[in-house]
């Protein structure tokens, strides 16, 4: 039991948040939003710091890391407020294609971890909600989809998309699929999210498509796929905490009214030691989230949960706590505490929010408890 | 003790709910419904439309040109225009500025101003916040020196909701920097087409336009407009702020918005989710309670009888509604809440929706009632208001 | 729409409470508590002051006053903590008992008015829980009765108990029937309660008893006599919040802590501002419940498990709070605060908890809400 | 960064179960797992058998006869006891008075206290608290005259807890009430049996006699007694709350009471209610995370390589959390809560209960757990020392 950093991850770390701070600061963010929310540049800046080859098998070129030091990377990434899908191009994609026959691993997994390919989860579905086993995408036996996902991460600069598809048609299970952006029949329409990053809804009119993982083990991936992304968002959303709580300490101790800094009012210091309690509890979290991400799926699965519940609450807290305290600067455009505000609101509905996977933990909920139960 | 309305206060419902049915534009009550964007022309055309009926200043006395209502009946017609989906009427002329011209202002003041108010033609703008005041409004630096026949204003106000389409402005200004913080406040209404004014937009967090900052440079403001005496502003201030209190804790709009939340949820998938469900119903009775409170405000007011200070406790309580009703219906979406289509919140866009039409507008609305616990005195400031009364 | 008290109502408040200031202080309830938690002197006190008439039709002695009455009552008996079940005997009893045949109306309500019988409900079954409608008592069809009632308020003093039955056996209506204590086949185990009040187990053997309210109406006119209960409980409630709440604010102003009074600490300050609020909150779901009592079944219903929801909330969250900012001293017993603390706890697991009126109230949600809707 | 345990950790866990298993009797488990009322007997015979095993003084260094165990034995060990069933050790002696015994007291004072400590055969109290001092520590009045020989002792201690079986109490008295508060305390050993010592019991809210007040009326305390030098007791006292700190979460009985809440509920029929199983579930995760930041604490005290300060956090966290699955118990059982049979709290009562057997203590272990937010620093004081961090 360490919860200590190895040097290799304290440089990852060290790195990435040189990197954030130097060509990822408040204006540069703000023109890549103005850009429409993804910036290319950006996204081969993360690859030339390795971040993309982080999660690929060092048989494909990748560096094969685990999910410690894609904690450590998401941290930082949140603490920046990165918009570009490290999450969804870095970890998911190449979890998922480490499933996937070998020929199509040796044609995407090099170009993932080079940063060449940016591959994304597409499964969210109209009527799905936060289920993943709803899905009223169809392939054919020739694995020809057709469907339509939405809210797909920087779906319009993406180059290719996992598609969970039911293969055979209505009933069938569900299996994983790579669709090209370029394939036939493949209809893209882009938009905003009100975070500053991109996102499209994705439409396959018999789209030829390439078999990742076969219906026997579609859902179980897909939902191995989401709980990185749990965790990965969890550190994600601690990264940002941790920063918005120092901006809104540094505002208390600044900010004066009736001639004395705010931080001298009890009632909001004890604003701020219930924010710092969030906090810690989500830091936590995250690290079980992120140890409990190799185990068996239920274990795996109940964990991630029990992460999402704790993560949305305090995603929550603070966010609107932070802001609060603010005052009115906090609800500005120009304040940067109003763009963590926002990121943190979004987080919480990824992947399902805290009602979704409160009912989770209390289906999968067992005699005993703790951290080892 | 009766919960009921009297049978005529009943009456009185009736005839302004037909009214309001029979003159509430329904492009208009479309957009509210649905929480689409109201322009200012939408604005204004309601504000037209009551004031010609003498009802855009509807808590004005017979004298000035009001309807001379009691409590209940202000009540009853704010909950029928709230509930038939009218916009709420912008505050500044006639809820905030016209009470303190009736009260303190000169007769040539008010028949000056008052009309222009009561027909919605001319629209007022607030300068009471400036950069770092915050809650401690006293702390005017706008300063309005006196030269001969005008004050010459110099300084900035911030905060303005809706300043863009002002035609004028109140403003607290500091005419004696000498005297401790609310002895040299004064009370100005300055013309916005003045030379000097300037108004620049702040955006907020969801990317509208709704507050501004007000530059004074070398403002040139005739003696004429100066309210009651010179350094009593804060005085007047006090008064208004008293009166801004009408309708603080907007149960009727949130009744309105419950419905339209429970709509959603259906919509939705989740109303039948006996979790989500829950969270309407604790939202539901919530709402009850706050109405339960507001009805005994209103009964202590009208019968005298009793004195009920909890005018913080409405303003907490409400505002905390408010963000929570925006809150459940951007979660009744879900990931549909997430894209941010700007245009999608314009009543009548024939564009693509990302999900239901009804998702557009639902991350905007809970980002911005962000604010609602920040304005008007901050819930931290009510809280303290309220431990007064009960502690000391 | 007015919530002023008449002159009557208010003379009827000052008498009450004159009451309880001289003959129910704080040792003299401590004696009745030492003594078993009943007192029939105490009983006879409010008798005499005219309150077991109070509900009573004036056709049988009584002085036929309603809802806002008992509320004004309740209130007061709530401030001076009051054991003896005055809700059961003095109003739900006559409500119920107004339903019954004239012979037994004409048998009871005089004795009941005069304060020389105390008659109680006797509805809780182990496995019940809050439902009104589960009853394994059974009845024959002459009237004799079988079963186990639990928690029954004052049960080993009461003269009689109004007992609900299945009416003809398992599966049959719910009806409503009289019990004389004295009855063959009754047995009565007494307790105390940890509010200090008294109870008793109940358990019937082909015990014979008097039809109230047959079968048709008898699980209406249990609901009807449930919602008196409620709604006097809330007025119970907002009477002993209201006292908590300025006992707390006394407490704090006198209190010196670092040399200061520690009313001068401003997170303690915005805790009295939420107390404030869920004291306020609940007064008018107070008068919401007592002034719905007279409406349709289901607009009755929906209106008092709404104003429980709320006030159940207050109860706990004023408790708790009042009881924390009392420091050590809260949690003593000699201390009168800490007896406000139980008994505002029990009063939230009495006719139903917050939980379970939530579930009445999101069954029973419609398209509207507000007070009148 | 690893989860797991080491295997030295797992075997050292496996040796503890073991030995817990084999040694905790089984009336006293049992009565621990079902809430009932422990006695004195209980309390010492499970201290006496820890002492025999040298474990009483289980943080204890080997040099005075502790294991020497690192932070992450200890918590291994304290999570076995828990778990097991086994009371918490009372922690006056071994937890509180030893370690500054060890760090400031006389080889004599080591040599003579220490090993009835260890033993479980000496009884210790607490004498910190005063009547009025709260949180204010500091502020000790009661007095310790220097006559010769003797200290003579003169006032008054209270929330002294089980004090009416103390052998011995350690004590903050005032040596010099001429300097400012903290400058003029000394730190005292008093051998309870002393003429002039009074314990007189408190009764709390559940009826329970669990704290004491002791008077002190011209008591003569041997001045090879005092701890440390004359008028340095402050800077003791606070080493002796910094070492209180262990274990100050209590996570590992609250993971044993989640599991008897579950019981619980399962039994009264609510845990397949979904509105109550949510509530568990609630409390599920908060256990696991306040677990998850004690293994922290755990590894950031192992290591030496972070520092966390988040003491004031767990004190905060665990407390809540024992009040809540108290409340949740409560409600399970509901009107079966509401009886008052102190009788029925005894293990082996064979008189007729209302409701199920383990509904008896439910409503006084609620009642009772009101003080843990209230004690050891209220969680107030609490906040403003994690502000203090957050603020400065």
């Amino acid at each position: 039991m360490d919860f200590d950093f190895s040097d290799d991850q304290t440089s990852l770390r060290d790195a990435v948040r040189r990197y954030v701070d130097k060509d990822y600061d408040f204006e540069q963010r703000r023109a890549i939003v103005k850009a429409g929310g993804f910036s290319r540049a950006a996204w081969d800046g993360l690859a030339g710091l390795g971040l993309t080859a982080l999660a690929v098998p060092e048989a494909h070129g990748g560096l094969g890391f685990g999910p410690v030091e894609a904690m450590v990377v998401m941290e930082e990434l949140g603490r920046g407020l990165v918009m570009e899908p490290y999450a969804q191009g870095g970890l998911i994609a190449p979890a998922v294609l480490a499933q996937a026959p070998d020929a199509v691993q040796a044609d995407w997994l090099p170009r993932i971890a080079g940063g060449e390919a940016l591959v994304v989860l597409a499964h969210q579905e109209r009527a799905a909600r936060y289920r993943l086993d709803v899905c009223d995408t169809l392939a054919t036996a020739d694995h020809r989809l057709t469907g339509a996902k939405s809210v797909v991460p920087a779906g319009d600069q993406a180059d290719a998309f996992i598609v969970p598809a039911r293969a055979g048609g209505a009933g069938a299970g569900i299996a994983l699929y790579l669709v090209a952006k370029d394939a036939a029949g493949v209809a893209l329409r882009g938009y905003a999210l009100h975070d500053g990053s991109r996102a499209a809804e994705l439409t396959l009119k018999d789209t030829p498509a390439t078999l990742l993982v076969g219906p026997d083990r579609g859902l179980a991936a897909l939902e191995h796929a989401v709980d990185i992304a749990i965790a990965a968002q969890a550190a994600e959303a601690v990264g940002a905490m941790d920063r918005f709580v120092a901006l809104t300490a540094e505002y208390l101790n600044t900010r004066k009214q009736f001639g004395v800094a705010i931080a001298s009012f009890q009632a909001l210091r004890h604003r701020m030691a219930d924010v710092k309690m969030q906090l810690e509890l989500a830091r936590s979290m995250s690290y079980f989230a992120t140890l409990k991400l190799n185990e068996a799926p239920d274990a795996r699965r109940r964990a991630i949960s029990q992460a999402k519940v704790q993560l949305g609450q305090a995603m929550r807290f603070v966010g609107q706590q932070c802001t609060q305290l603010h005052g009115g600067i906090g609800v500005t455009d120009e304040y940067v505490g109003s763009h963590y505000f926002k990121r943190l609101a979004l987080m919480e509905m990824q992947f399902g929010d805290s009602m979704h996977h409160l009912g989770e933990v209390s289906r999968r909920m067992q005699d005993t408890a703790g951290v080892f139960a | 003790m009766d919960l009921n309305f009297t049978p005529e206060e009943q009456a009185f419902r009736a005839e302004i709910r037909q009214w309001v049915a029979g003159h509430l534009p329904q492009d208009i009550s479309h957009k509210v419904h649905n929480a689409l964007r109201l322009n200012k022309d939408d604005l204004q055309r309601w504000a037209r439309i009551l004031g010609k009926q003498g009802w855009h200043g509807w808590a004005w006395p017979k004298q000035f040109g009001g309807p001379g209502w009691n409590a209940v009946q202000r009540h009853l017609f704010e909950e029928e225009c709230a509930l038939a989906g009218a916009p709420r009427v912008v505050p500044f002329g006639p809820v905030m500025v016209a009470p303190v011209i009736m009260a303190f202002g000169s007769r040539e003041q008010q028949e000056r101003h008052l009309p222009g108010i009561m027909s919605g033609d001319v629209w007022w703008s607030q300068g009471y916040s400036e950069p770092g005041s915050g809650s401690d409004l006293a702390s005017v630096k706008t300063r309005a020196e006196r030269r001969g026949d005008v004050y010459v204003v110099n300084g900035q106000k911030t905060w303005t909701t809706l300043g863009q389409y002002g035609d004028w402005i109140f403003c607290l200004v500091r005419t004696d920097p000498s005297v401790k913080p609310q002895a040299g406040i004064s009370f100005l209404l300055v013309d916005m087409k003045s030379p000097g004014v300037t108004v620049r937009p702040i955006t907020m967090l969801d990317g509208e336009h709704e507050v501004n900052e007000v530059f004074f440079d070398d403002v040139q403001v005739p003696v004429g407009n100066l309210v009651g005496e010179e350094n009593k502003g804060w005085t007047y201030a006090k008064y208004l702020l008293a009166h801004e209190r009408t309708n603080i804790a907007d149960v009727n709009r949130a009744k309105r918005e419950l419905e339209r939340l429970k709509r959603i949820a259906r919509a939705e998938g989740v109303y039948d989710d006996a979790r989500f469900r829950d969270q309407i119903a604790l939202l539901e009775v919530d709402i009850v309670a706050l109405e339960m409170m507001v009805l005994r405000v209103l009964s202590a007011e009208s019968s005298g009888k009793q004195s009920l200070d909890v005018a913080g406790l409405l303003k907490i309580r409400g505002s905390e509604i408010q963000q929570r009703y925006t809150e459940l219906m951007m979660l009744a979406a879900g990931p549909f809440a997430t894209p941010f289509i700007q245009e999608a919140m314009e009543a009548g866009w024939q564009g693509d929706q990302v999900g239901a039409a009804h998702c557009a507008p639902l991350a905007s609305h809970y980002f911005n009632y962000r604010k609602t616990t920040i304005y008007g005195g901050s819930n931290e400031v009510q809280r303290n208001i309220v431990a007064q009364t009960v502690l000391g």
